[in-house]
């Protein structure tokens, strides 16, 4: 399982502030889960199309390229605008 | 360092009370340099009035996380005595602080860099997004792209 | 412009009124830099105790003059809104306060540039001289090459 | 005539802190003032001796070419070290 984290405007599109997704094999990365995610359709499709998405593994902003693996916190929000 | 503050809070913070901890018995900091932010009442390009109250939403264990790396990574990059970094979430209006960033050194070159770099990536690193209530509704503020250029600048060790 | 603030004098000074100061009232400051100068108990690769006492010499007159003259110059190279400037004269010891900036702005880039000009020139071109009593009597202090390399840094206005 | 006034170290060192000069025709600059002080031997030789001697004319910060007349009030001093 991994457990997913929504923030912000996404967040708010997609009506929940986390879910545990329990992936195919093929998603092994953050891109792929990210992929996986939105194929569902409305509204995760909003994962898909979302402008500059940022995402944090484990609590620590990462790349899309970044592995995923069972036991991963994941999480996915637009650009931080704190300070 | 012991004086070493982050702190993720609903509250006000004292930036006097926070300015003096960064140097109590601590006989050999020469200099202190802060940052204080605050909730303006409109946007860039905009008038009074234009943001009537603010939101502020993070992503708790996470936002500690990244506070703290990048104060590490600030002690890494110069000779700093103390950092203490508090950020406010939750409901703001104009005029009310957001966020204390304050670095003690021996001299001010090093409290200066430090305290700006800090500011400069907590603005792209650590996980907090503002969101506005303006006449026209609730808006989620959009990144600034000043605010990852003045974070490149630094070079190296982003991300 | 009204909340700027020139002022030198012996009493110790609240570093929260001054930089609350720095934006009362002014809804459209979202940023204040401020610096805070102590005494240090030692000197560059000296011990503790080093700097036992400090006294603080100027020119009554020409520094208001001076500190003026700079604070416009940081008026002239920045969009900034308020800037409070006080420096501590006469008798001091380790761990007091000497010297406050504040530099309030619409955005931080801008109120960190103006505030760390403004020390940097008060530092070469401002008229204070600081003896120190140390373990072998008193000393007045030698101005530091990196403070002119410091000033210098900014280019162009200088003297 | 035209008020001198010393600062600090250099004020220690010629035991005052201020005085009023009636100069010769041939003090044009702060440079010659300098001189002709200095020329008057202890302990005002200090004023030629001193490292990196500092000026002010009317209480601006100004290199020793810079001109004196009477009525200008002229300050030395070594190097400032406030802050």
């Amino acid at each position: 399982m991994i457990q997913v984290r929504y923030f912000a405007s996404l967040r708010e599109a997609l009506g929940r502030s986390s879910e545990s997704v329990d992936p195919p094999p093929s998603v092994t990365t953050v891109a792929s889960l990210r992929d996986h995610l939105a194929a569902r359709g409305e509204p995760w499709n909003a994962l898909g199309t979302a402008r500059n998405l940022r995402a944090a593994v484990n609590q620590d902003m990462v790349g899309m390229e970044a592995p995923v693996a069972a036991g991963d916190e994941v999480a996915f929000f637009p650009p931080v605008t704190g300070g | 360092m012991t004086g070493d503050l982050i702190d993720i809070r609903e509250a006000d913070f004292d930036v006097g009370a926070e300015t003096a901890a960064l140097t109590a018995g601590d006989p050999a900091a020469g200099a202190v340099a802060t940052f204080v932010g605050l909730v303006r009442d409109r946007n860039d390009g905009g008038g009074p009035g234009g943001v009537a109250a603010m939101s502020l939403e993070h992503y708790p264990g996470m936002t500690e996380k990244a506070l703290a790396g990048i104060v590490e990574e600030a002690r890494g990059r110069w000779d700093i005595r103390r950092v203490r970094v508090i950020h406010r979430v939750g409901d703001l209006s104009p005029g009310d602080r957001i966020v204390y960033v304050g670095v003690s050194s021996a001299h001010r070159g090093e409290a200066f860099a430090a305290c700006e770099f800090v500011m400069d990536y907590l603005k792209t690193r650590a996980p907090f997004w503002k969101k506005e209530q303006t006449p026209d509704g609730a808006r989620w503020v959009d990144a600034r792209e000043s605010d990852d250029q003045a974070a490149e600048r630094w070079g190296g060790g982003g991300r």
